[in-house]
């Protein structure tokens, strides 16, 4: 019994160290140490603050991503969501509308967008790549139908720039509302994915679906849940960019949905299903910050920073498996 | 007649697709009945032969890995960096047309080999490693090139003849780029259907376990996959070089890989690997390519074609769905008769 | 006694996993034109032993002899390559493919051509199909077949390579009657050819039929090595676990009265026709016939997987309408279904995962969030109950044997306490130590009243445990037997006969 | 190494996107000027985002801000996306000037606007140039940018205006306005169903440098120079092959050089103590004395160049 214990905690530990998170969480020290060594200007809060705001409206998306690609599914559609949430909301205020009510109104929008993609996907069985490649042009097509070549903005003075509001400071640094509701949401979903019988559901129909329903799980239910949050969340995110913009367009994080997908693989996730991890997400959205921001400060170029972010991706999937390399090349 | 029927039946899929297609015909038709006039018709087709060849090539590729449940996005950038190699070859040293095509065929499929090598051999998932590769190739083809493009005067004389010159038939003119690529559409359909490797690429898409245990060395068989989608990489960086007529590092296979995998999809290669035909991705970019061209030429306002194009995808799917749920269920209903008929 | 040399020797077989060891210094060999039979309980070590044979595992410790001298094989080509063919206990198949490619797929590359002759290729799976009597054709797709089906194609994909050396990890086991019969025939014209042969099996009267040699394992130990014609069952058993067994238990006849789960008329066509079945509380009852009679069809439509297209089900006197398995679990069914694998358990998860997986509501608090406190003492209560075999209940179920996969299954099901249980052939793979434990169970849940559906090809399981038993022969149901006039001859004929004729004529 | 040096005055310059040969040729200008002035005087930072979205340059702004910039010069890729950005970065001191255009409607966001050219005769000039090759008469299209590129409406607008108003272009109709969004691959389609839409179109007028040049590739491969005249504005180096070959006649742009040439001694002004109000007046080297208009821009060319077969040789090795 003793030794049996004893290996079960020795167990517990290794498991806490093997966890796939590690390496993005080293890779992340590193891009921090080496930032930092490169560039005075990095070594500011204020400003790393200020500036990665924008990146945690893409976090929040890229969380509950990470449910979508631990339930075996993908969803290309979050940036046109958010643009197409943002767009009715902009258009709604025109119209004359309240800010207050087309809030309401521009998250309806995102769950709609949701609701088009979830039945789609669940109820009709068709693959959700090829779904939101598709429904990707249509929600951003919408808002480019409405506002064509313009920008709608000229938002209430309280709606604007939302992200600045300081919800405590330390020193210059401002921890505002965006930075924050990022934090809280990470932890929100945390709970849903690791700690609650819906994560469980969740990974099951990742691992495989066919077993979940004989497990009776209403897996299209799951699947739909699942967009329905992929789209209020987005919506949410919409919102925040629009107030952080000042303004909409319908170009509004053109071409991000490769950002949030490489968050969210960064992170652990399996994109065949059945293997997500909240943390891992969460460090990967930081290092991807960190990445993208102190490259720029340090006046790396565009061009060397893509290469870097493609290394570092490959790195941080190489290193956990560098057991493999040394182990010779025998499984399958 | 019945040999017909026979074989509508046995190609449901495929069929759907094409009835699609000319759906979209005659909607074009009859929103704007001068686009399937005569002369115009001819000049529709030809933009849809022009807009398929660099897609089909790729998605012939990209069909072969999505089979094996994997999926390449970094062939955009394969294409920029291949195509950026050999044109700075042309720019600066002088190379040949024929000199250039060779090490862009090398470059991609090195490239190619690359992702190869990591997927296979170490076993990373496909996605992670080409959106890594994505973004490296991509950086790498400005970094070489620092940022300046290759233009039209500085590539080798009868690089565009591939797509002004090339067989008549009738009074259409199929250009060469379309023969060429028509040409690799049925290698691969040779291939896949009576090579063992071929249907190897299959065996590991269904059931990868299984074919390990059956002795089917299946890391030889991906990485020889991801490196032949990196030589069709190299053919269609000189493919887009033909109709462009320029290298640029940052438009050169921009968005390439969305495309190339809608088309794919849509020709029924199941994302869940083990399925897909040449023929079926060869009407997938054919539709594709007749959406595209025709959103130009109905003359659909800028702003609105996006969505359209959104919708016709997802019209597409639907569509396909549906018939082939009602087809099961006929079949089911056939096969249920003719057990009756047994009894 | 000893004909030949040996083709495959084993000697000191050692082999661990993260540390623990599953085998200990194995010594087995393979004869040509012998039958070796391997037994041994769940979890012995069988099916990891012949990995270790056939290049799928490496032995930690020990050597393989190939007439007579070592090797090492690199991986499960290499040893193909040898002549050594291994059929899995889990049906491995490429579901997208047709049956010839299953086949052929792998090992016919050797002829170095790399084009494939496709008539050719057809017409010898063909003629190999027939030579197997089954109904199997060589274009048929592989999706969607039972899993008797996948596991024949396993068998003949196994005979396609002209082996020297065959080795049958539980072959039988989803096979019944007629199918067990014909593999037998060809296994024994295969020794005639003097292939070597090893087989494994839990049930030892096939076993004493058709093997020559014995091996017992036990722990992953080699606790014996006789001629079958020197032993009899019962010294087998005393062998595998160390003791022995008293006569089966015999169930005593519930006379049904409060109905639990009534169908009438379900009708699938091309499934199953007209199944109309009573089931009381405190009932056993069994459904026997071949394969593919379509006994899972219409059980899966009991529980909603598949409904039926016409037909009532009734539970506890009322109509009720399944559309899922959620209606079906509301209404207090629940199966165990013959696909452990496929449909049954999430094996890259933990055991604990598994177990709990079909009770969440009852593990989580009113939020949503498992309590640890909660599952914990149930998973161990189930574990201990089954006597699953395992490091801890973090363990992947992946990682366990065969039998103790389908010990985790039924405990997840038994976790769910729900009043009818439909057992689809809940023995498959289960060795007679834990078979009884089942069988005890089985009984044990009856008396305490609830309602059990039980479909197995193990006659011998069906007469031994049922009170009433549903005879299906091409989705009909030919006969209902009670206890008092249930014998085997009786079910065989009722198994082959539809409506008062023979099928097959 | 970030941090300027004592005196050395830092210079931003955000193009719309890395790899655009235009922006290449623009940061000529800037590198001629340096070497004018001292290249151990200045720190020149040319950097911006590989993709030209709205607010893909945001980022490298508030970068730039970050590391005390003297003076940022951007080609923004919006007209008011980047408003926030910009006052955070005046709050901070550092001065923002559009280069190669301006942001209308969000004009009080920066402090001036370099010009190529004044925007106002663009329009004109071009329905001059496409009516010279087509003999002021007959059918012709126009080839844009976006949808919402700001530059390119204005200057069809104001084509628009001349064709109703000037009687002289009575005989010409414009059939319509098509996009290719700046992709090769777009301009290609859009451009090759102009041909089919109208089989009597005359030229096409492409003010954009992705445009003009995929719309002359499309007639160059087709044969039908003599039948289109392709026309509007486009880089020397990009269009020199269809100059050569009689596929384009003629088409327009401004000096871009220039205009980063400018810009230094505009930073340099500035940081002796220069106020950018309108009136003011600065010295620019060989190109002489600047003012700043009323609306806060500086025109570096008053009417654009025209570039044909007698000059693209020298044009197209210097951009
Ligand atoms: N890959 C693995 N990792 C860890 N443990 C394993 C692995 N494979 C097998 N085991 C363990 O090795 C032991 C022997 O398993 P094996 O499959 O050989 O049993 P078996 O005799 O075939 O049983 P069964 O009759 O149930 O099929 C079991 O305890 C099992 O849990
Ligand atoms: N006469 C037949 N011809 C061909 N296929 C059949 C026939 N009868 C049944 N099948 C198919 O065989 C498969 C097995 O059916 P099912 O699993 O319901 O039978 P079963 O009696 O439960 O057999 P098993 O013991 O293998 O579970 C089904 O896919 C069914 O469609
Ligand atoms: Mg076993
Ligand atoms: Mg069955």
């Amino acid at each position: 019994m003793k030794g049996l214990d004893g290996r079960s905690k020795r167990g517990k530990l290794s498991a806490v160290f093997s966890r796939r998170e590690w390496v993005p969480f080293g890779l992340l020290l590193a891009t921090l140490i080496v930032s930092a060594s490169l560039s005075e200007s990095f070594r500011d809060l204020a400003y790393l603050l200020r500036t990665t705001t924008r990146y945690m409206e893409l976090g929040m998306t890229a969380l509950t991503m990470t449910l979508i690609v631990s339930a075996g599914m993908i969803d290309l559609s979050v940036p046109a969501t958010m643009c197409c949430s943002a767009t009715v909301a902009a258009l709604a205020f025109h119209a004359g509308l309240p800010m207050e009510a087309a809030i309401p109104l521009g998250l309806l929008t995102g769950l709609a967008c949701g609701a088009v993609n979830g039945l789609l996907i669940a109820y009709l069985n068709l693959p959700s790549m090829i779904v939101t490649i598709g429904t990707m042009s249509v929600f951003r097509g919408i808002s480019q139908i409405f506002i064509g070549d313009k920008s709608l903005g000229k938002f209430p003075e309280w709606f604007n720039s939302i992200e600045k509001i300081p919800v405590f400071m330390i020193g210059k640094a401002r921890f505002g509302v965006t930075i924050l509701a990022f934090i809280l949401l990470a932890f929100a979903f945390y709970l849903v994915l690791h700690k609650t019988g819906f994560g469980r559901k969740v990974l099951a129909v990742g691992a495989n679906e066919q077993a979940a329903i004989f497990s009776s799980v209403n897996t299209r239910r799951v699947k739909l849940q699942l967009f329905l949050l992929s789209g209020f969340v987005s919506g949410i995110a919409g919102l925040l960019t629009m107030s952080r913009l000042l303004l909409v367009r319908y170009d509004m994080n053109l071409n991000s949905e490769i950002d949030v997908v490489a968050m969210v693989l960064l992170g652990g996730a399996e994109i065949s299903g059945g293997n997500g991890s909240i943390i891992g997400t969460f460090i990967a959205v930081l290092l991807v910050i960190v990445l993208k921001t102190g490259l720029i400060v340090a006046n790396v170029t565009s061009d060397a920073q893509m290469f870097m972010m493609g290394l570092i991706l490959l790195l941080s999937i190489i290193i956990p498996n560098i057991g493999k390399l040394v182990q010779g090349f025998r499984d399958r | 007649m019945k040999e017909a029927r026979r074989f509508v039946t046995q190609n449901v899929k495929e069929f759907v697709t094409l009835a699609f297609i000319l759906l979209i015909y005659l909607v074009a038709g009859v929103l704007r009945p001068e686009v399937l006039s005569g002369g115009r018709m001819a000049g529709v087709v030809n933009s849809v032969l022009l807009w398929t060849p660099l897609n089909l090539t790729m998605a012939l590729g990209m069909m072969m890995v999505v089979i094996m449940r994997g999926i390449d996005l970094s062939i955009g950038s394969n294409v920029a960096l291949s195509a950026m190699v050999a044109g700075i070859l042309f720019r600066d040293h002088g190379a040949s047309l024929w000199q250039g095509i060779v090490v862009a065929v090398a470059v991609g499929a090195a490239c190619g080999m690359i992702n190869g090598f990591l997927i296979a051999y170490l076993r990373i998932p496909p996605i992670i490693v080409t959106l890594g590769t994505m973004n490296a190739y991509r950086g790498l083809t400005f970094i070489i090139s620092q940022g300046k493009q290759v233009t039209g005067y500085e590539l080798p004389p009868g690089t565009t003849d591939f797509v002004a010159e090339g067989v008549r038939l009738g009074g259409v003119l199929i250009p060469w780029l379309v023969v060429i690529s028509l040409l690799l559409a049925l290698v691969f359909y040779l291939i896949l259907k009576y090579t063992h490797f071929g249907r190897e690429v299959y065996a590991v898409g269904s059931n990868r376990e299984a074919a390990y245990l059956r002795g089917i060395n299946c890391k030889k068989t991906e990485f020889l996959v991801f490196t032949i989608v990196g030589a069709l990489c190299g053919i269609t960086a000189m493919m887009s070089a033909s109709r462009f007529g320029y290298i640029n590092p940052s438009n050169t296979g921009k968005g390439l890989e969305f495309v190339v995998i809608s088309a794919t999809i849509i020709g029924g290669v199941s994302v869940n690997g083990g399925k897909g035909t040449v023929v079926g991705v060869l009407l997938g970019c054919l539709l594709l390519g007749t959406v595209n061209t025709m959103i130009a030429n109905v003359g659909i306002p800028g702003t609105v074609q996006l969505f359209t194009y959104g919708l016709i995808i997802v019209t597409a799917l639907l569509v396909d769905r549906i018939v082939l749920s009602l087809d099961s269920k006929r079949r089911m209903a056939q096969q249920v008769a003719g057990k009756e008929a047994l009894r | 006694m000893v004909k030949d040399a040996p083709v495959v020797q084993a000697k000191g077989i050692s082999k661990s996993f993260s540390g623990v060891f599953v085998l200990k210094h194995v010594d087995f060999d393979i004869r040509p034109g012998e039958v070796h039979a391997l037994v041994g309980e769940n979890g012995a070590g069988k099916s990891t032993l012949m990995k270790i044979i056939s290049g799928v595992y490496q032995p930690t410790e020990g050597q393989l002899l190939l007439d007579g001298k070592p090797v090492r094989f690199r991986d499960p080509h290499h040893a193909r390559e040898a002549g050594i063919a291994l059929i899995h206990q889990e049906p491995l198949t490429f579901q997208d493919l047709n049956v010839a490619e299953n086949l052929y797929l792998g090992h016919t590359r050797s002829n170095g051509k790399p084009v494939i002759n496709w008539r050719e290729l057809h017409k010898k799976t063909d003629e190999l199909l027939n030579s197997l009597n089954v109904r199997i054709r060589s274009r048929d797709s592989v999706r969607g077949m039972s899993i008797a089906d996948q596991q024949m194609v396993e068998i003949a994909c196994a005979l396609s390579q002209n082996a020297r050396v065959i080795i049958m990890d539980e072959p039988t086991a989803a096979l019944s009657h007629g199918e067990v019969k014909t593999l037998f025939k060809t296994i024994s014209r295969l020794k005639e050819q003097g292939k070597a042969i090893v087989f494994i099996g839990h049930r030892l009267e096939e076993i004493m039929q058709i093997a020559d040699r014995l091996t017992v394992l036990r722990d992953g130990e080699r606790v014996s090595e006789r001629m079958v014609g020197e032993i009899t069952q019962d010294d087998i058993v005393r062998m595998m676990v160390g003791r022995s067994f008293k006569e089966l238990i015999v169930k005593e006849n519930v006379p049904g009265d409060v109905l639990a789960l009534e169908t009438r008329n379900l009708t699938y066509p091309g499934k199953y026709y007209d199944v109309s079945l009573k089931l009381h509380k405190g009932e056993i009852v069994g459904m026997s016939g071949l394969v593919g009679a379509g006994r899972s069809e219409f059980a899966s439509a009991v529980f909603g997987v598949e409904p039926a297209q016409s037909g009532e089900i009734w539970v506890k006197g009322e109509k009720v309408r399944i559309h899922n398995p959620v209606d079906a679990m509301r209404h207090g069914i629940a199966m165990v279904s013959e696909d452990r694998s496929r449909t049954g358990l999430l094996t890259a998860f933990s055991i604990r995962f598994n177990m709990t997986f079909a009770i969440l509501k009852r593990v989580a608090s009113r939020a949503g969030f498992i309590r640890r406190k909660a599952e914990a003492p149930l998973v161990q209560q189930y574990t201990d109950y089954l006597s699953v075999r395992m490091r801890d209940p973090e363990q992947t179920v992946k990682e366990l044997s065969g039998g103790n996969q389908q010990k985790v299954f039924i405990a997840k099901w038994l976790l769910t306490e729900s009043d009818i249980l439909i057992l689809d052939e809940p023995t498959r793979g289960i060795d007679i130590g834990a078979k009884m434990e089942i069988y005890r169970l089985i009984s044990d849940l009856a008396k305490q009243g609830k309602a059990v559906l039980m479909i197995s090809s193990e006659l011998p399981e069906i007469l031994q445990l049922s009170d009433r038993v549903y005879v299906m022969c091409e989705g009909h149901v030919t006969a209902e037997l009670t206890r008092q006039d249930m014998t085997s001859e009786k079910i065989m004929a009722a198994a082959s006969t539809i409506q008062g004729r023979s099928a097959g004529e | 190494t970030v941090s300027a040096e004592e005196g050395k005055i830092k210079i931003y310059f955000i193009p719309k996107n890395l790899g655009n040969p235009y922006f290449e040729a623009l940061s000529s200008g800037f590198k001629d000027a340096i070497a004018e002035l001292g290249e151990d005087k200045y720190e020149y930072i040319f950097t911006g985002p590989a993709t030209a979205e709205a607010t893909s340059q945001i980022e490298y702004v508030e970068a730039a801000v970050q590391n005390d910039a003297d003076a940022i010069f951007i080609a923004a890729n919006s007209n008011d996306a980047l408003n926030g950005t910009f006052d955070d970065a005046r709050d901070a001191g550092v001065p923002i000037y559009l280069i190669n255009q301006d942001i209308p409607g969000s004009e009080s966001h920066r402090d001036a606007a370099i010009m190529p050219v004044d925007f106002s005769t663009i329009g004109k000039a071009q329905i001059k140039l496409m009516a010279e090759q087509i003999g002021y008469e007959g059918e012709f299209a126009i080839l844009s940018a976006t949808t919402d590129a700001p530059d390119q409406n204005t200057w069809i607008e104001l084509m628009k205006e001349v064709l109703a108003n000037d009687e002289a272009y009575s005989k010409m109709t414009l059939v319509e306005v098509v996009y290719g969004d700046d992709q090769p691959e777009k301009s290609t389609i859009e451009m090759e169903a102009l041909i089919t839409k109208y089989p009597n179109l005359k030229g096409v007028i492409a003010p954009t440098t992705v445009g003009i040049a995929a719309a002359c590739k499309v007639v160059q491969t087709r044969g039908l120079a003599e039948k289109i005249r392709v026309t509007g504005l486009g880089l020397p180096s990009e269009m020199k092959e269809f100059v050569m070959d009689g596929t384009c006649l003629g088409f327009q742009l401004w000096n871009p050089p220039y205009e980063g040439y400018l810009a230094v001694y505009l930073a340099t002004a500035v940081k002796g103590g220069f106020k950018t109000e309108p009136g003011a007046t600065f010295s620019a080297g060989k190109l002489g004395e600047y003012t700043i208009l009323e609306n806060g821009q500086i025109l570096s060319l008053v009417d654009p160049m025209l570039y044909d077969i007698t000059n693209i040789e020298e044009y197209a090795a210097l951009f």
